[in-house]
């Protein structure tokens, strides 16, 4: 469908959010917790924040949370019984201020899910989440988005995106047919569309390289020392790939509970030194250089040329959250240069 | 698409287990639902998610060959968690499967060829399912030299299938231990697989060589074949890395772009030479 | 800081040392740790209030062993880890140099860890004010609100192994929590998960920990997980007497005093 | 409404209170039918993972016992046990596990009695202090939990 524009009047925006509560909706938003800003569940719009750059978690975790049931299980001296992952109890769930680069993000995690074969658990979470995104009037220094083919008031992934104007009132750009969905549940909220210029009231983004510059760049530099002077600070903990939109590597573990168990699915990380690790003792990626290099080229190169898509939407979470200030638009820029 | 779970498994019961080697067994497993049973298939080089309800997942090629319809079979060596629950396990025990996944040996390619098997160690089950399938089509093609090599003669796995082969004037089996692995009565050949290899100078000429083994092996039988004059596509090889899911989705098991789980097992040797040293 | 680069320097050129392990400038104005193999770049070595990462955890890092004998530019926190490492045999008195800073810059040399350890006399390892105050805050509230607390404060955590990372005492190649015959703690962050996971961690770091706070300064959810390792330390001052890392005894918890408390035992 | 029994899991050292345990019952003397013995080589073995796992499977008390000071088959074992648990007891407490169901002592092989009164005390205050739940109830975090972020 094409994009509709409407107003949203400021005062407007805690009604839609009580009327989306109101369906049944379970409603995820950005919430200040007691050490970070992150998507939680919200009793009311008094709880939501709208004093983020991005959250520390990206919204991810609604289609692919860090611990999921696959199925559960129970044994017996017969046998096994399985009990199937019930799909139909998925929740409808709205995704609320989601940022442009996170929304972003759900396309390269979609396109790893259903890469020949589909994962209908994630697949349906997906199908059954509603992102309302709202666009950057701050940047800080980690943010790139502009860098990889995002910028701060893209429509891409969003469902409904909204961008504040001057006024304080929003511009309400009704995306897709989920959008169209929540716009139903109080049509009387959008109003026509304002006049204002949606780009003088984004945040501004200096690119400083492109995807496809890294993209050659990494192809012919898959041997290069650059990896080892990149990597050497790295400590190889999984904090860049856990806050990442766009991270979707995950260890699969049983977990028993006397005869009953789950077998279920947790994030993990290509950085962690066991990641690749067989039983034998020998290791495919032995060093964290070689763990790094994966991490830049799986996203830079072979995502792009396995599933037609980069891995990275630039919300720079990783460089904020690392803990040895591995940042990661710096290292590509001198990727970039090279 | 179809909407099915793609992690939950078959459950599988354990219809036989053979002692192979020291930790090393084989499961012959039949599926507990006759209507999944008849829809499975599979082709000669895949592997699948074998699982221990309870203790996890764990990778390994199906051993058995498709001409066999009705079970499948792997053959494993205990190690992990995995492996050491599955090593408790009793005949009409229940365990979990998913598969199959990844490619396929070309066998259909390798029609009027002779074959030369190459094996090392516990890499004879990878194998297996294309020797099976080729000496069960045996009119298909020429010559079927196998050898395989282990540490010892206790860790040569297959034995009772090794005395078949032994014993088949269609099939050329040279079996061979490490210096002081050998015990008294040892009748095959002492010596490491590329000096074997040398010493035997099976033909190359309209051959296709599969070989599989720890990668020391593979290192030093790669040009004592290229010597014998196979060149690096009528050189197979199949490929383990690490795995969780078997469709990659993971994560883990790529060798730079190449997913071993959904471009592999099986690789020629010209596609392993492209490969980054990542396996 | 002027005199610690010219010891760095005259050490990489007289190629006493191969590498500077020392904090420079970072982006967003955050120090971060260094490298350092020429000496043309000693110049990018700064020192400041926020140069809290504790440096120690590159010296059992195999990839940083690689680059050769190192000279670690060691604030007080670092000097603790060093004297811990040592004792546990992780590193040896030949294999490194220490440049120990103070918090004016200043340059302070060691010619072994047993100076080291008699400098680190002067700087007791104990909680500040403000550290006691939390610990009593939390230890203040009742059964039920303590569980409630950390269960809540520990949710938020995803396992991204950050504390261990970055904690220099923590060198094992396999951690207990990857141990899988048996799987003592479950692998995935859930409540049950985290909970013995970080009960865990703190018990493995009883006695060991130099209370840096690395962990908590990795930490990407800003969790309060040092104050399990501080309730450790108060605890092991208080109850059995330990003082720091040092080179002379065991560790807390592989020795033992006959006369140990058993107030609790029946 | 049935009066609820208490769980109680007891580690114990195989040399002194495995046998103390046993001299109880060879000496007919009656006690609580609620604990279930686990028998390690010494109580320097005892892993504190054992006692959150035993609250995770649901127990409700815990008793750990082994040899007097001095009397360690092994020298030295219930000394460094002993340390663990000074330890263990501060951070329990400090995070809100209810140290209260936890019981250490010592009973030697001789003390058939004390072990009789041991577990029946155990038995008696667990039983005051009724079902403990908050344990389990991160442990069946699972069991209720469809989705989680």
């Amino acid at each position: 469908m094409t994009i509709e524009k409407y107003l949203v009047k400021k005062t407007s925006l805690p009604v839609l959010f009580d009327k989306i509560k109101a369906s049944g909706k379970v409603v995820k938003a950005p919430k200040k917790k007691s050490h970070t800003t992150d998507f939680a569940d919200v009793a009311s719009f008094s709880e939501v924040t709208d004093d983020y750059i991005v959250t520390t978690q990206s919204a991810k975790s609604v289609a692919f949370p860090r611990v999921e049931k696959l199925f559960n299980y129970v044994k017996s001296k017969d046998g096994v019984q399985i009990t199937d992952y019930a799909l139909n109890a998925i929740p409808e769930v709205v995704m609320w201020g989601v940022r442009p680069c996170d929304a972003a993000g759900f396309d390269p995690l979609n396109a790893i899910f259903t890469w020949d074969i589909n994962d209908v658990i994630f697949t349906t979470k997906l199908k059954k989440t509603t992102i309302i995104g709202f666009s950057c009037q701050n940047a800080d220094e980690n943010c790139f988005c502009t860098s990889v083919g995002g910028n701060p008031g893209s429509t891409q992934g969003s469902d409904i995106l909204f961008t504040k104007l001057s006024s304080g009132d929003y511009l309400a750009e009704v995306i897709s047919e989920k959008g169209k969905a929540i716009q139903a549940l109080a049509p009387e909220l959008f109003e026509a569309a304002p006049s204002e210029d949606k780009e003088q009231n984004l945040a501004k983004v200096d690119v400083k390289f492109t995807k496809e510059i890294i993209k050659e760049k990494v192809d012919k530099y898959f041997e290069s020392d650059v990896w080892k002077e990149q990597a050497q600070r790295c400590i190889g903990c999984g904090t860049c790939a856990f806050v990442c939109p766009t991270c979707a590597c995950f260890d699969i573990q049983d977990e028993n509970h006397g005869k009953n168990g789950h077998r279920i699915r947790t994030w993990d990380s290509c950085c962690f030194s066991q990641f690749t690790l067989h039983t034998s003792g020998h290791n495919p990626r032995p060093t964290q250089d070689r763990r790094w290099r994966q991490r830049i080229m799986h996203k830079f190169s072979y995502m792009p040329d396995r599933i037609n898509v980069y891995g990275c939407v630039g919300c720079g979470r990783c460089s904020r959250a690392c803990p040895v200030d591995m940042n990661i638009a710096e290292h590509l820029t001198n990727i970039s240069k090279m | 698409m179809e909407e099915k779970n793609i992690y939950k498994p078959y459950l599988m019961r354990v219809e036989k287990i053979t002692l192979e080697a020291p930790g090393v067994r084989t499961f012959r497993l039949k599926f507990e639902n006759e209507e999944e049973a008849n829809a499975f298939e599979f082709k000669a080089g895949q592997f699948g998610e074998y699982s221990v309800i309870g203790e996890g997942e764990s990778t390994f090629c199906i051993a058995s060959s498709p001409t066999r319809k009705g079970y499948i079979e792997c053959t494993y060596r205990e190690a992990g968690r995995v492996t050491s629950a599955l090593a408790k396990c009793e005949e009409g025990d229940v365990v979990g499967f998913r598969g199959p996944y990844g490619n396929t040996f070309p066998i259909d390619e390798w029609k009027g060829k002779s074959l030369l098997f190459i094996a090392g160690g516990i890499a004879l089950p990878p194998m297996r399912c294309v020797i099976w399938n080729a000496l069960d089509t045996r009119e298909n093609f020429k010559d079927v030299t196998i050898l395989y090599g282990a540490k010892n003669v206790g860790d040569l796995v297959y034995k009772n299938e090794l005395a078949d082969w032994e014993a088949r004037p269609d099939v050329k089996l040279i079996t061979t231990v490490d210096p002081g692995g050998q015990t008294p009565d040892w009748k095959g050949e002492v010596g490491f697989v590329p000096a074997v290899l040398e010493k035997a100078a099976p033909s190359s000429e309209n051959t296709v060589a599969i070989v599989c083994g720890p990668p020391i092996m593979i290192k030093f039988t790669l040009p004592v074949l290229e010597k014998l004059g196979f060149t690096e596509d009528t050189i197979y090889t199949t490929l383990e890395n690490r795995m969780k899911c078997g469709f990659g989705k993971c994560g883990r098991c790529n060798c730079g772009p190449v997913y071993v789980c959904k471009d592999g097992p099986v690789f020629s040797y010209k596609q392993l030479k492209a490969l980054p040293d990542e396996y | 800081m002027v005199d610690v680069k010219k010891k760095a320097a005259e050490l990489l050129s007289s190629e006493a040392v191969k590498v500077i392990i020392g904090y420079t400038e970072g982006t967003g104005g955050k120090p971060r740790a260094a490298f350092i193999q020429n000496v043309a770049d000693v110049e990018k070595l700064i020192f400041n209030s926020q140069c809290v990462m504790n440096l120690a955890v590159y010296l059992t890092k195999a990839e940083i062993k690689k680059l050769g004998k190192p000279a670690i530019v060691a604030p007080v926190n670092v000097l603790r880890a060093i004297i811990q490492l040592a004792f546990e045999v992780q590193i040896q008195e030949s294999d490194i140099v220490v440049l120990g800073i103070t918090p004016d810059e200043k340059l302070v040399e060691f010619q072994s860890f047993a100076a080291i350890e008699s400098y680190l006399e002067d700087f007791k390892m104990e909680l500040d004010a403000k550290e006691k105050e939390t610990l009593a805050k939390i230890s203040g509230m009742s059964l039920e609100e303590r569980w409630a607390y950390w269960t809540e404060e520990l949710s938020e955590c995803f396992k991204c192994y950050a504390c261990r990372a970055a904690c220099p005492m923590c060198y094992c190649h396999k951690c207990a929590v990857e141990q899988n015959k048996p799987q003592w703690i479950p692998v995935a962050a859930h409540q049950l998960g985290n909970m013995e996971w970080h009960i865990m961690r703190a018990m493995h770091l009883a006695g060991r920990c130099v209370n840096c706070d690395a962990c908590h300064n990795a930490c990407p959810k800003g969790i309060n997980l040092n104050f399990l390792t501080k309730l450790m330390l108060a605890d092991a001052q208080e109850q059995l007497g330990y003082t720091g890392p040092t080179l002379k005894e065991g560790n807390l918890l592989s020795t033992y005093n006959p006369n140990d408390q058993e107030n609790f035992i029946k | 409404m049935s009066e609820f029994e208490p769980k109680i899991v007891a580690f114990v050292c195989n040399w002194c209170t495995y046998a103390g345990a046993d001299l109880t019952g060879t000496s007919r003397i009656k006690y609580a039918t609620n604990v279930k013995i686990v028998r390690f080589p010494c109580t320097g073995r005892i892993d504190f993972m054992l006692l959150l796992k035993a609250f995770g499977e649901g127990a409700d008390g815990i008793i750990i016992s082994g040899c007097h000071p001095n009397d360690c088959h092994y020298t030295s074992g219930n000394f460094h046990a002993r340390r663990r648990w000074v330890m263990f007891r501060g951070l329990m407490n400090f995070m809100g596990i209810d140290t209260r169901r936890v019981q250490f002592s010592w009973v030697s092989a001789a003390e058939g009695a004390k072990w009789a009164e041991i577990v029946n005390t155990t038995v008696d205050e667990v039983r005051e202090l009724g079902p403990y739940t908050d344990y389990k109830k991160v442990a069946d975090y699972l069991e209720t939990e469809v989705t989680n972020g």
